[in-house]
């Protein structure tokens, strides 16, 4: 385990390459550039190794751990890029290296880019359930929205409401005819896939009972992590643009970045992006380590992301005024991506509420923050 | 805050709740529900309901075509429509241009310009804010300059909310450039469908289109359309801020948007129980209330002075600040209480009570920024009415 | 009913007559003067009718309403006066007016001043019973924090639990031995009194049952009235003090009062504080009302003391820097009567639980709100 | 935060955790839950227990006497110290003067001053602030004028704190007046019983006394008063602010008392259930501790940069803010979650859990205001780091 993204020089290398791939390559549009280019775009990245990184080497991949596929994700974030990395660069190959199995064997397709995961939560409300039939299994029940799930080959779906009882982890190929597309604020598409009876083989399942229910905590932490990771790559961009903005543009005879009141909300703007940085590393470093830190880490960040994050771009948008008002400008853009991250997952109210009983149980905190007395 | 009422108004408002709901046609409701940007046609449907009651332009004196209401009673009125769900009235014609022309203008404007207004006939826009002129009105670079027979305008207005359905437009440009900037500027009206007059779209972040660029381009206006005195303009834009003070605060929205969340919040949800059964977001709306109990009770402060006689006092300056952070506390909330179904753009099919509230979220980050964003307004209470320097 | 406190010229008079005799007979003092001159001043305010002004007409008073009451209230609290005036100015004479009986017998004494209430409320957790026995009552039980209870000459004290069954407002001469004085952190003294089987007349009580549980409910709300019209005084007595040093004390060359930073924290606390003060309005207005507004606007002015209120008393203090830490200056014991204001007769939270009873149950606000779509 | 420790730093945890355990007298653990401000005799009796195993002076560098401990390892003595309520280390002498004085001081002031330091025999005050010089360090009027064999020193310190009890101070003079304010200022060390110090009590808003007024009056110190060169004093006392930038934060007080306010909050009340039944105040605790947990994670990013040998990032410049926000959340809470028994002056008897807290919370309110006001500190943030101008 590593606690910084600086400490090895492959890691700046890995940034500055993703970064100039990006910027290069995907530099952010008011519009989403069209699928074509997307698609295309994507497949550059499978060249350049980003779905690889971070598998096993047993299964072709470098081995990378959780930091540089953050890092990756938060570089993405910087250029608002309208296809989310998480699936793929995070948790597909973790999943490989650590399920094996049946999925193990689309590492190759994952590396080349024609194979692409899509996470499918369950709807805590409506709920998702596979049942086994003589075949096989079937599956019934409604998701949460699920990022870029009408454009993924394979869906690695959560089934059985967390309970050891029936919670069945699954790898499901796509299956167009159960997707709702849903376009979202901030440009990106998601989806809502209705199961109604959908048969899978029985090699569809990845884990069962108390292991799916581990497994599927984990995806889920991996997914904040990458949220948070997004956002804050979202937020730096942001804050770099209105700090330029700020300083070029003039009125009542200064720029407005010599006013004291915008000074200030800018450096609270720096604050809840900092902070928020910081809680991505606890949860980078966190996310191969034991489970309960890494879910109380993963929640804190999630929190802070729903307050201290949608905080901070409001605040970008309050210190450029009008012009961070419209479409064409990207600050506005920022806002809503951290507003539809701060939405999916699990809302803040939620995480708070998940934290606080992680929390505030007797034997809530362990040790290690030296609260033995 | 019926103990702000005194009997005569509770009878009012009565009788005003009941002709409202008569009046209102339901899809007019439904529309106002759904969105923030109303279409001209809807505006001007409701805009000529009113008036066949004589309740168009209910803040006018009354030998203006005003009901000849008591601020108090304005205030009920106001609540009652957007209780209902009525549409707003335009801003500008209603808000604005009409109590500055009925100070300012002569009596030809008055007599050509006011009764299209009321009815809802001709529609107007703002052109203050420029690109280089947003809360810092007084560097407007637009100008007039005189011909014969009347004026030519060049230049470009920023942000003009409605222009792209506006019959008119109220301009600020500049004059006079030999005095100090605040003291050059006159005031005009412009006829948005003169030559040189050529309108650029903005789409703001919640997808929308209520603002525009306008370009002036040597548009000539006559003799007539100079609005009292020349070089006076400054004086009489800053006017409507010093009248209408407690406008800004959005209390009526704010109020009703907050009833309608609530109930949404209390009714059950697809495979769940009612957001309300959760006591993080009962605690939430509790604390709302009390914010908004705060608004109410200041606004009414400020209304009862002017219906006693007194000039407003220095709760006057704050409403707009605590209003709009309220507007967007209120939007805040709603997202979270909608959850996921509030991150799909507001094309997608979706429940009535969920529709409407995307967009006026995102669209409410401006509420802090325009009229004077609030960094601007703290400013003014600290130097003005709190006398720091 | 009135609506402003504007409205009429004696009202201008009592205030400044108030504020003019507080300023030079009480000024605030770092120190609280001692017991005898604190006596001596509350002997002027009798002269000066504070006591009877607002006992009805019949009582020999001049019945002045809430907004008259409260606003001796708040003068006192300009000058942070060490006594609290809430017993005498504001819930006893109401009380006279409406219960009568053997309370109204003192109405002479509380205007001559020789009779002095204090409020006793309930504590939530140990309560207070009240038992008929054959001669009259007998009490027991511990109160929570009451304010000036060990100078005055009748305690009124809640009993029974605010449910109708036992519920009991009672009239007791005070009795020293029951007695715990407290010290509170704003120089004003306050007492814990406990009760272990004190015998009472049956003249004792003031009401029993539902009236007994409505009349304690009108005097909590009364209290809180009277909170908030102190406190309101207190910062806007601080306010004025803040900004003159604000505006003569130098600092990198320029007074503080010319910096944006500090001119938003005063613009911030002005907001606070005049919210603060309609608030009080509707409360004042609502006190002659129908009881579920009152308690509304009670409860809704109570949240924000302890919020907003708090707030920009800190404000006041991160404004004047240093000298506002010192004991010597103002600014500070500001802070500290409103950190006691907002923790008596209920802290924040629990006023923002009953609030979200009061309105968040389906019948919760009533029709005055427009709210009946 | 146990993802961010090697399998060496908990192992090196469970060591100081035991032996920290071991050597602190119990009462000296109570007094300081139940106060701010901690006598001479006890701050000196824990350095000294500290001394003996060489950790007094445990961010010193070895060569003046340090442990030679890696940044995360002296967090985990803090946080340890903190757990276990040992009185804080004088602020002055350890983090301050100490190492000042290694970096700029002779070699014969070092050996003078630095081993009492160390030991806990000598304490120190800070003579930097003045009635006109606050956060604005560079207007310091105190003088020091060149007199045959040393200095004269005349002006007035103030706010400072532990001066009643201080041998030595540390004090900014200035030498030089026809330079720019900064550029003229000098570093002494005054002895607090030299002829013309005189000190005044200042009671603070807690009614404690920690705080100082010094005034010195033609107060005459040796030449080898003068810490490194003449007219440089500016440099040395900004260098100590940028060499321990974490220090401010107060992470791990704050810890510890979020800790203990979450175990009293846990525990039933006299006649009712715990506070943390109400979820109200569950959801209160959950969110500090989401702050708290942003705070340590900053914190400990800046630490990791410096033992793997980089310069600390921006983040190092928020921490001062966030953290002494976070002091005043903690006790806000606590006093809301105390209730009536927070209201009583601290000399009232009380239960242990309730002592200290009220003193604390007023106390707190001089963290956002000491040691560089948080809108100075927001100030420097957007300049230096974010660079706006």
């Amino acid at each position: 385990m590593r606690r910084s993204p600086d400490q090895r020089d492959d890691d700046r290398l890995l940034r500055e390459g993703a970064r100039r791939f990006l910027e290069e390559t995907c530099p952010w549009t008011p519009c989403p550039p069209d699928e074509a280019a997307q698609d295309a775009a994507r497949r550059e990245m499978a060249q350049l190794g980003w779905f690889g990184l971070g598998l096993p080497e047993a299964l072709g991949g470098a081995g990378a751990d959780a930091l540089q596929a953050l890092a990756i994700i938060e570089e993405a974030g910087r250029v608002l890029l309208r296809r989310s990395l998480a699936a793929d660069v995070l948790v597909a190959p973790r999943l490989m290296r650590d399920v094996g199995g049946a999925l193990a064997s689309l590492a190759p397709g994952l590396a080349a880019g024609t194979v692409r995961f899509a996470l499918v939560p369950e709807n805590p409300g409506t709920g998702i359930g596979a049942t086994r039939t003589g075949s096989g299994l079937r599956l019934d029940g409604r998701s949460a929205l699920a990022l870029d799930a009408g454009r993924a080959t394979h869906w690695l779906v959560e089934a059985g409401g967390h309970s050891p009882n029936g919670a069945m982890l699954l790898c499901v190929e796509a299956h167009p005819a159960v997707v709702e597309m849903r376009r979202l604020i901030d440009g990106r598409t998601g989806a809502v896939l209705t199961f109604d009876g959908l048969a899978l083989p029985a090699e569809a399942v990845l884990a069962t009972g108390h292991e799916a229910v581990a497994r599927m905590a984990e995806i889920r932490d991996c997914a904040v992590a990458a949220l948070v990771a997004d956002s804050y790559g979202a937020l730096a961009a942001g804050l770099d643009l209105t700090v330029g903005y700020l300083n070029q543009r003039r009125q009542f005879g200064q720029t407005l970045g010599s006013f004291q009141a915008v000074q200030h909300l800018m450096a609270d703007a720096f604050c809840d992006l900092e902070t928020l940085r910081s809680l991505l590393l606890w949860t980078a470093a966190a996310l191969d380590g034991e489970p309960a830190e890494r879910r109380r880490a993963a929640r804190t960040a999630k929190v802070t992301l729903g307050r201290e994050g949608l905080a901070a771009a409001s605040r970008l948008i309050q210190a450029s005024g009008g012009i961070a008002m419209t479409e064409e400008y990207r600050v506005g853009h920022v806002y809503k991506r951290l507003q539809v991250a701060a939405g999916l997952h699990g809302g803040t109210e939620a995480q708070i509420r998940e934290l606080a009983t992680a929390t505030l149980s007797p034997e809530g905190r362990p040790d290690d923050e030296a609260s033995a007395a | 805050m019926d103990a702000f009422f005194t009997d005569d108004e509770r009878a009012f408002r009565a009788e005003i709740r009941s002709a409202i709901r008569a009046m209102l046609p339901a899809d007019l409701a439904r529309k106002t529900r759904a969105g923030i940007h109303l279409s001209r046609e809807d505006m001007a449907r409701w805009n000529a309901l009113l008036d066949a009651n004589g309740w168009a332009a209910h803040h006018w004196p009354e030998e203006a075509g005003g009901p000849g209401w008591t601020p108090i009673q304005r205030f009920i009125f106001e609540a009652e429509c957007a209780a209902a769900d009525a549409p707003p009235l335009s801003v500008f014609g209603i808000y604005l241009v009409g109590p500055t022309l009925h100070a300012f203008g002569s009596h030809a404007q008055k007599a050509r310009y006011l009764p299209p207004i009321r009815s809802g006939e001709e529609f107007w826009c703002q052109g203050y804010s420029e690109p280089e002129a947003g809360s810092d009105l007084a560097s407007v670079r637009t100008t007039a300059r005189r011909v014969e027979g009347g004026w030519v305008l060049n230049g470009q207005k920023a942000w003009t909310t409605e222009g792209h359905f506006a019959d008119l437009m109220i301009c600020l440009a500049r004059t006079n450039r030999e005095v100090k900037p605040q003291a050059g500027l006159s005031l005009f009206i412009v006829d948005m469908r003169a030559p040189g007059v050529v309108l650029t779209p903005v789409i703001t972040i919640d997808g929308g289109h209520s603002v525009n660029t306008v370009f002036l381009d040597d548009v000539l206006v006559g003799d007539d359309a100079l609005i009292g005195e020349v070089d006076q303009g400054w004086g009489y834009a800053k006017f409507l801020l010093n009248h209408e003070r407690t406008n800004n605060a959005q209390v009526h929205r704010s109020r009703r948007e907050f009833e309608r969340l609530k109930a949404f919040a209390a009714a059950p949800r697809a495979g769940g129980s009612p957001v309300l059964d959760d006591p993080a977001f009962r605690r939430r709306f509790a604390v709302l209330e009390a914010s908004l109990s705060g608004l109410e009770a200041t606004v009414l402060r400020v209304l009862v002075d002017q219906t006693e006689g007194r000039e407003p006092g220095p709760e006057a300056s704050i409403v707009k600040v605590i209003g709009s952070r309220l507007q967007q506390a209120i939007s805040e909330l709603a997202m979270e209480v909608i959850g996921e179904d509030a991150l799909e753009l507001p094309e997608a099919a979706r429940d009535e009570e969920v529709a409407g509230w995307t967009e006026r979220h995102l669209f409410r980050r401006v509420v802090t920024i325009y009229a004077g964003a609030n960094e601007i307004q703290k400013t003014i209470i600290a130097r003005s009415t709190l006398g720091l320097r």
